[in-house]
């Protein structure tokens, strides 16, 4: 399946965007923090994840599976809403070149603690359960990323014993 | 019928099967060559919502996902 | 003792930077965000500290040791340097009205994992230690927030008995 | 002689004291009705860099810093 991605930038939901190109940090996180600024929010964490460059790559690449993506960080906000917290992302679909930015997520609360606590687990359950593939960009030829990947929470169950 | 994707890197078009449960669909992704090996990592989704029930009972027009392993970032 | 602060932004050191006004927020983080760019780290993390509108203080103001801020910064260099990493701060002095930043730090480091866990560190560390005292700002008066203050390690030396 | 400072709130003046231990300015401080309260919760540097012990003999010329409570951010 090949997939072609015209440029553009959508909203999957509110406070979930993806971009078809490199983001852009500076014009994000800026809006972010415009958007929260007059909330009265104390604590405002962002995490920018960006393309280093390792093993000869050009570029990374990314597929996203946006239902699942949707899904997953609805119920982010749920779990950040009870305690009073924000949470937002943005992501690339497709190449990212080498110091381009292709992940910023952000915790907003009113005071710093949850917002140091729910920053490490939104970014480390982003890494083990959102459906976005990782691919190498070597040669222009996309290589899937399958050292660095990680089985899905509930992954497996095609080859479970039955009870 | 359901419909079967398979996402991200596993690089197959999308099926229709007759198929009444995931166990029917493990038998044939276990029986793949080119399956085989995605069965024991992926997890499955069906409409959209991640499934952890081998014996989860499939119904007509259900969309099934097979979902690899991630690493978005 | 009354302290008059001229308008200034003064590098205290490399990557500590004091103002004498709220801290423009894009300005900062754009600026750290490019100086460490092409460095080849993955992970930026910012912590950007508001003021909250809370028990009807029109603003808070600081008043701040630099000397020792200086000497508690560059420890904290030092560590993060040991860990691959990079540790930025900038901190406001004087009065800093409602909805404006008074502090923004930063860890930046090739993985995400010591990025996250130093930030949580630095920050509470910062709480915690550095030598920054707190006045709300109510009628035009400045209050000592001596409630929400906490005693530096080593607090109470002048009150033990000695061996 | 040694120049004993006091930082934030506590907001007296710097003082020139005639002291060879931080022994004697706690004693100085706890006999203050305008510090007694901290010296119980201030820590202490001596040429800008904190002290633990009390026993610290100081030298003619020190620096010392009485830091309260502190609370940045």
């Amino acid at each position: 399946m090949v997939i072609k991605y015209l440029f553009y930038h959508q909203f999957v939901g509110v406070d979930l965007e993806l971009h078809s190109e490199p983001l852009n940090v500076d014009e994000i996180t800026s809006k972010w923090y415009k958007e929260t600024n007059n909330l009265n929010y104390g604590a405002f964490i962002t995490f920018i994840g960006t393309i280093r460059e390792e093993n000869g790559i050009e570029a990374l690449s990314f597929d996203i599976y946006k239902p699942i993506l949707k899904t997953w960080f609805e119920a982010w906000q749920k779990r950040a809403k009870e305690q009073g917290a924000i949470v937002k992302m943005a992501h690339s679909i497709g190449d990212v070149p080498i110091n381009k930015s292709s992940y910023i997520s952000a915790v907003i609360s009113p005071k710093r603690r949850v917002a140091l606590d729910l920053i490490d687990e939104f970014v480390e359950d982003f890494k083990a359960n959102a459906p976005i593939w990782k691919y190498d960009v070597i040669d222009g030829k996309r290589v899937y990323a399958k050292d660095r990947s990680t089985p899905m929470s509930g992954a497996g169950i095609l080859v479970k014993e039955s009870n | 019928m359901v419909k079967v994707e398979f996402l991200g890197p596993i690089g197959l078009d999308s099926i229709e099967m007759d198929i009444k449960s995931l166990k029917e669909l493990s038998i044939y992704m276990k029986n793949s060559n080119e399956l085989k090996d995605w069965a024991i990592n992926s997890a499955v989704a069906v409409n959209d919502v991640i499934v952890t029930d081998i014996n989860y009972e499939l119904k007509d027009g259900d969309k099934i996902s097979i979902l690899p392993p991630v690493c978005g970032g």
